[in-house]
């Protein structure tokens, strides 16, 4: 009898966190030894605005299965106003993933203060327990780089 | 291909007891580059510094990744360490395998395999860095306060006993502001007379103040610490240095006529005027408006009695030209004009009146000498009405949509003291809300209601009909007992709402200092930045920013001079290398990048480009000011044909990290 | 100059007056009005309701009729033209609405607010203008005071009517003026005179009619103006403790330019 | 959804009104002419909606006392405009079969020879379906 190895589904999970206010509720959650699932892997930048759409869409066709963008609470973005670029424009950049099939489910923007600690971990298990729940995401694959 | 070193730290057992640090340095030193991992108990601690000193050395480092706590708490050390063994310190990244890794995860299997993906991303970044310089500014040492009303006296007092050179510019004739109207202040009832004006003879007498009175800027260039400023300084047809403010030609001029804006047009000045008698500076003014010798030639009585002969007709406007490395924007408030709240009648009887005017009435120095006597015919009132929040919370388009936050106090103020000196007069309040968060506040409110019996009715007032006894009908709502009320007023006083100086709104274009919908500027950051705009070197104080009471804007002054002075404590400014840069050769001109630049950092110049034919065109790119960008990066995104990029966060490098992460 | 003319319906019954001596003074002034050549009674006040059609079809078809014709449409009452101005302002604004109202009608070219309704008082005061006025006055009306009746539907909701200031208006102040007599300011002159409800409550309508009547007599008035039928009338039968004479402000019109004829 | 949330739904679905936005300041009743005949006051309209207690607002005979003069639109500093509200409230009544305010048989004995048709047309529209 031969049994097929069901390898468990690891998503693979790129957070952008802006240095002024995720980043450092990232650095909060540890402190406090918030656990959160190591899928999730942080990518600092000075500010959510910074977030290029195709950072996203490179993470997607290398084979990310979510990609979630934390920027400062509106009104505190230490740049006055790039938490609202980033909202306008990831608005635009996610239906238009959901029309090729990377479901909205599999991109998200939170905002999450330095002080919030405990949401960051919320939202990383929730979003982790989301993705899990969708599975691999296979869009984007054909165009992936083999190496 | 850079030479890199990996220094994975164990910080005790923080890391080293979830994490795997030898299998993390053994895994990241066979990644492309790498030519030197290892790891250490405390890469922070000497020792540790020293390791990476040495290897720097040893292996002629070009760049290294750090494996250890958040970057927001040793980046800065580490930096300075590279810095120390000669490497450039922006090579340096770090790999935050502490804070995101080993103390949130509990299995050493999952938290080593996260630590060495993020060590590789660190590594895959860290080999497209290009060194860094940061920008060194010289910081000129003289400040610049636009607006000479108690928060700009206040700035600059506090800037100049610093030992900094302060320049007032203020629009009018003399310095003082709306405070120099008010006859009380609350909640202490101490005279603002009493308490302004020795402040006003300071800033006179202070040797490193100067005032340019009747004066306003024209034109602001430059950036933090090296602004160039022109300022107009208005003809006013009297020498400044040699008038002696004796007033005789005040009192001779023939031109009587002329509404005093001092007393809100309530009574008449001359053509040459010194706005009220503690003025600084005290020097007559020529209104060119009024007077009778610019407009038609004749009178010139002035100059034939002026003993200084500081009277000069031909006198004209003057551009004065200045270098300062901060700017503090001062430019107070003005009631709103009431147009728009006619069922108040305030333009149809003399007897409705604003705050304000109210304020000049019951003034000493005011029309009626302080006298409460009604303008229309000069008699006692008996009953006066109050309406709170008149064009103020008004989202109907007719007034302003935010609270004016001084009202609800001055109006307490005035039913008190009007109960106090008269008290046979009536004073109703009418309210929709009773806003006191202030020290000694709600006691003051309560003490008019309470002991000085005045009316408060929440309600509001929904018209003033005049009528032919000189009465004024006010038909006003009380929700409490739930009647319409109609009651015979004498005199209706309106608590108007306050709007920021027209004058704001084109010295925030010329400053690029932003402003809200309402033409309020806004601050930096409203909880933790609150007197700094977010244009470098601009700083805020008083009602520019927003509505504010004295005590409110004093605190703000004194808050925005200490920026000031820190600023200009410096002898040159080191600024953020990590700012946005555009390729010249792939921008296109479109104006994208300048739009969203919440600094005002991107301006474009035509430049002269050598064609592959030999031919020279000349295109329209964009240029950072890298004293001005603060390294935000919404332009690298907006920018349409990929030209603007950021230092030390470039588009390769943020999608190298991708890659590394998703591999 | 041609306009559009929308009479309504008290016009051409109850307030002849009021539509005679504006035909008169328009011949006088050089403007042609052009009565519709198919009008219905607009209601005689706007239905407040989102949801109603029905009974907004009337004025589109008005406005809709003078759009085709080409011209700015003209009323006199002022209660046709408080609900003429709403009506297209949801033809403009209420995409609801507008539609519904579309569908039904089924017109050639589908309407969105697109003709400019005019009051008479619009008319003399921004296509003639009131200087102009003053000059073809052969009868000033020399030392009369005169009180101006605005009542309500003539300028509220301002943000719809924008004709004049809601709360100190001086449109036809600036009439008396120009036909040369004295105007007389008082403070209810925008207050209602009770309007319909004198069909409801006539005690409520007196005390109402009495409050405005009474004002405008304390500030010395010798007679009031109006331009609406309903507020005449109230003033005339409601005003009980008063009794200033009450004139449409065309018949003043047609006396200063001397037509007036019986 | 239970039936007076239902109602409350519709009030605002037919006014069009955003009863939120009040801020409670009873500028509109201190601006009413018809205050002093009405037994709810505008301002109340508003907030009896906000908490949903409609059924008092559709036997009030402030329904009829509202002259529909727009002061209270005018001048509400939120722009709520409560006499929408007040449209709106009646309309629920008058709409139902046999709630008609005004009846055309009414209509002889209240007639002079002065009257305007506008009166009538007015009073119709605002009192009957």
């Amino acid at each position: 009898m031969q049994v097929n190895e069901i390898k468990e589904f690891r998503p693979k999970i790129v957070a952008f966190c802006c240095n002024w206010c995720s980043y450092a509720g990232a650095d909060l959650a540890g402190t406090n030894r918030l656990n959160y699932p190591s899928d999730v892997k942080i990518i600092r930048v000075p500010c959510s605005c910074r977030v290029n759409p195709m950072f996203i869409l490179r993470a997607f066709q290398r084979g990310a299965d979510g990609v979630i963008i934390c920027g400062c609470h509106p009104g505190d973005c230490h740049y006055t106003s790039g938490n609202y670029y980033a909202r306008r424009r990831m608005t635009l950049l996610f239906s238009m993933l959901d029309y090729l099939g990377i479901e909205k489910e599999r991109t998200r923007v939170e905002w999450v203060s330095a002080a919030e600690g405990a949401k960051f971990a919320a939202t990383m298990n929730d979003f982790v327990e989301t993705i899990t729940k969708l599975g691999e995401n296979k869009r984007l694959e054909d165009l992936r780089c083999k190496e | 291909m850079q030479k890199i070193g990996v220094f994975v730290c164990w910080c005790g057992s923080n890391i080293a007891a979830t994490v795997d640090v030898s299998a993390v340095s053994e895994a990241l030193s066979h990644e492309p580059g790498v030519v030197y991992a290892t790891n250490y108990q405390y890469m922070c601690s000497e020792a540790g510094q020293n390791t990476i000193k040495d290897a720097i050395k040893k292996y002629g480092l070009t760049g290294i990744v750090i494996c250890s706590c958040s970057p927001r708490m040793h980046e800065a050390t580490f930096r300075k360490t590279a810095a120390a063994a000669g490497l450039n310190p922006y090579m340096v990244e770090i790999a935050n395998i502490r804070e995101q890794c080993s103390w949130i995860h509990k299995d050493m299997a999952t938290a080593t395999e996260k630590a060495i993906i993020l060590g590789k991303a660190a590594i895959a970044k860290v080999h497209l860095n290009a060194p860094l310089t940061a920008s060194q500014s010289p910081v000129v040492k003289r400040a610049l306060v636009i607006g000479g009303g108690i928060a700009g006296i206040q700035t600059a007092l506090d800037i100049a006993d610093a030992g900094f050179e302060v320049d007032i510019v203020e629009k009018s004739p003399t310095i003082g502001g709306k405070m120099s109207q008010l006859d009380k202040t609350f909640p202490t009832l101490d005279c603002a007379a009493c308490i302004l004006t020795p402040k006003m003879v300071d800033v006179a007498q202070h040797e490193k103040i100067k005032i340019y009175s009747y004066s306003e800027v024209e034109a602001v260039k430059g950036f933090v610490g090296n602004f160039e400023v022109t300022i107009r300084k208005k003809a006013r047809y009297v020498n400044e240095n040699v008038c002696t403010g004796c007033g005789l030609c005040t009192e001779k001029c023939p031109q009587k006529n002329v509404p005093n804006e001092f007393n809100l047009g309530m009574d008449k000045r001359r053509a040459i005027y010194i706005p009220f008698a503690q003025a600084v500076p005290k020097v007559a003014t020529i209104d060119a408006n009024y007077c009778m010798k610019l407009k038609t030639g004749k009178c010139g009585l002035c100059e034939k009695i002026c003993t200084a002969g500081a009277i000069d007709y031909s006198q004209k406007d003057q551009l004065i030209e200045q270098k300062y490395g901060a700017i503090v924007v001062a430019t107070g408030f003005n009631p709103i004009k009431l147009d728009n709240f006619e069922e108040y009648s305030y333009s149809q009887s003399p007897d409705v009146v604003t705050s304000l005017e109210f304020e000049r009435i019951t003034n000493a120095a005011g029309p009626t000498s302080g006298q409460l006597l009604r303008p229309s015919d000069g008699k006692h009132p008996h009953t006066i009405v109050f309406v709170q929040c008149v064009g103020s919370r008004d989202t109907s388009g007719c007034g302003k949509p935010y609270c004016s936050k001084i009202c609800c106090m001055y109006t307490a103020k005035h039913a008190m003291l009007t109960r106090e000196k008269y008290p046979d007069t009536d004073v109703y309040v009418f309210y929709i809300d009773v806003r006191t968060p202030g020290k000694n506040f709600d006691e003051f409110y309560r003490r008019a209601a309470e002991e000085y019996g005045v009316h408060y009715i929440k309600g509001m007032v929904g018209k003033v009909a005049p009528k032919a006894d000189g009465k004024l009908m006010v038909q006003a709502s009380d929700l409490i007992s739930n009647e319409q009320l109609h009651i015979d007023a004498d005199m209706v006083v309106l608590a108007t709402a306050i709007e920021p100086d027209k004058s704001a709104r084109p010295l925030a274009t010329m400053l690029t200092a932003s402003m809200d919908t309402n033409d309020f500027f806004t601050e930096a950051h409203p909880k933790l930045r609150p007197v700094e705009s977010p244009t470098a070197g601009i700083f805020l104080s008083g009602t520019c920013q927003g509505p504010k009471d004295i005590p409110e804007t004093v605190s703000q002054a004194g808050a925005a001079a200490a920026k000031v002075i820190g600023l200009l404590a410096k002898d040159t400014l080191t600024a953020n290398p990590c700012v946005a840069h555009s390729d010249e050769m792939m921008c296109n001109g479109c104006s994208s990048c300048e739009k969203v630049c919440p600094y005002g950092a991107i301006t474009y110049v035509d430049k002269e480009f050598r064609m592959p034919d030999r031919t020279v065109a000349i295109r329209r790119v964009a240029v950072v000011n890298e004293a001005v960008c603060q390294g935000c990066g919404a332009c690298t995104v907006a920018c349409p044909s990929g030209a603007m990029d950021l230092k030390g966060f470039s588009n390769s490098q943020i999608m190298a990290e991708v890659d590394a992460i998703c591999k | 100059m041609i306009f559009s003319y929308y009479p309504g319906c008290t016009l051409k019954t109850k307030a002849k007056e009021l539509n005679f001596y504006a035909y008169q003074s328009a011949k006088a002034l050089g403007i042609e009005l052009q009565e519709l050549p198919e009008w219905q009674c607009c209601g005689g006040t706007y239905p407040m309701a989102k949801d109603e059609t029905a009974t907004k079809l009337s004025s589109v078809r008005a406005l809709t009729l003078a759009r085709d014709l080409g011209n700015d449409l003209v009323t006199l009452c002022s209660a046709c033209h408080n609900v003429l101005k709403q009506v297209n302002n949801d033809m403009q604004n209420d995409e609801k609405i507008a539609s519904k109202a579309n569908i039904y009608l089924q017109l050639k070219t589908p309407y969105h607010g697109e003709t400019k309704v005019l009051h008479y008082l619009e008319v003399l005061r921004d296509c003639i203008g009131f200087e102009e006025i003053a000059k073809k006055v052969v009868n000033p009306l020399k030392g009369k005071k005169i009180a101006a009746y605005y009542g309500c539907l003539l300028l509220r909701p301002s943000k719809v009517m924008q004709m004049d200031n809601p709360e100190n208006p001086r449109i036809i102040e600036d009439f008396i003026k120009a036909i040369g007599a004295e105007p007389v300011i008082y403070p209810f002159r925008n207050e209602c005179c009770g309007g319909y409800l004198t069909m409801e409550d006539k005690a409520l309508t007196q005390k109402k009619s009495n409050t405005v009547m009474g004002s405008a007599q304390e500030f010395g008035a010798e007679m009031i103006t109006t331009a609406c039928p309903l507020c005449l009338y109230n003033l005339r039968k409601n005003a009980t403790e008063h009794d200033l004479p009450v004139i449409y402000f065309t018949e003043l019109l047609a006396e200063a330019l001397g037509v007036k004829e019986d | 959804m239970d039936n007076k949330e239902k109602q409350k739904e519709r009030i605002l679905r037919v006014s069009g009104v955003n009863v939120l936005k009040c801020m409670k300041c009873g500028k509109c009743s201190g601006t009413c002419p018809s205050y002093d005949e009405m037994d709810y006051h505008p301002h109340q309209f508003v907030y009896m909606v906000e908490k949903g207690e409609i059924e008092p607002l559709l036997k009030s005979k402030s329904i009829y006392k509202c002259l529909s003069c727009f002061a209270c639109v005018e001048r509400c500093p939120r722009g709520v405009e409560p006499a929408k509200i007040v449209e709106a409230i009646r309309l629920e009544v008058i709409r139902k079969q046999g709630e008609n305010h005004l009846k055309p048989n009414q209509i002889p004995q209240l007639l002079d020879e002065d009257l305007p048709q506008q009166a009538i047309v007015s009073a119709f529209r605002k009192y009957s379906k």
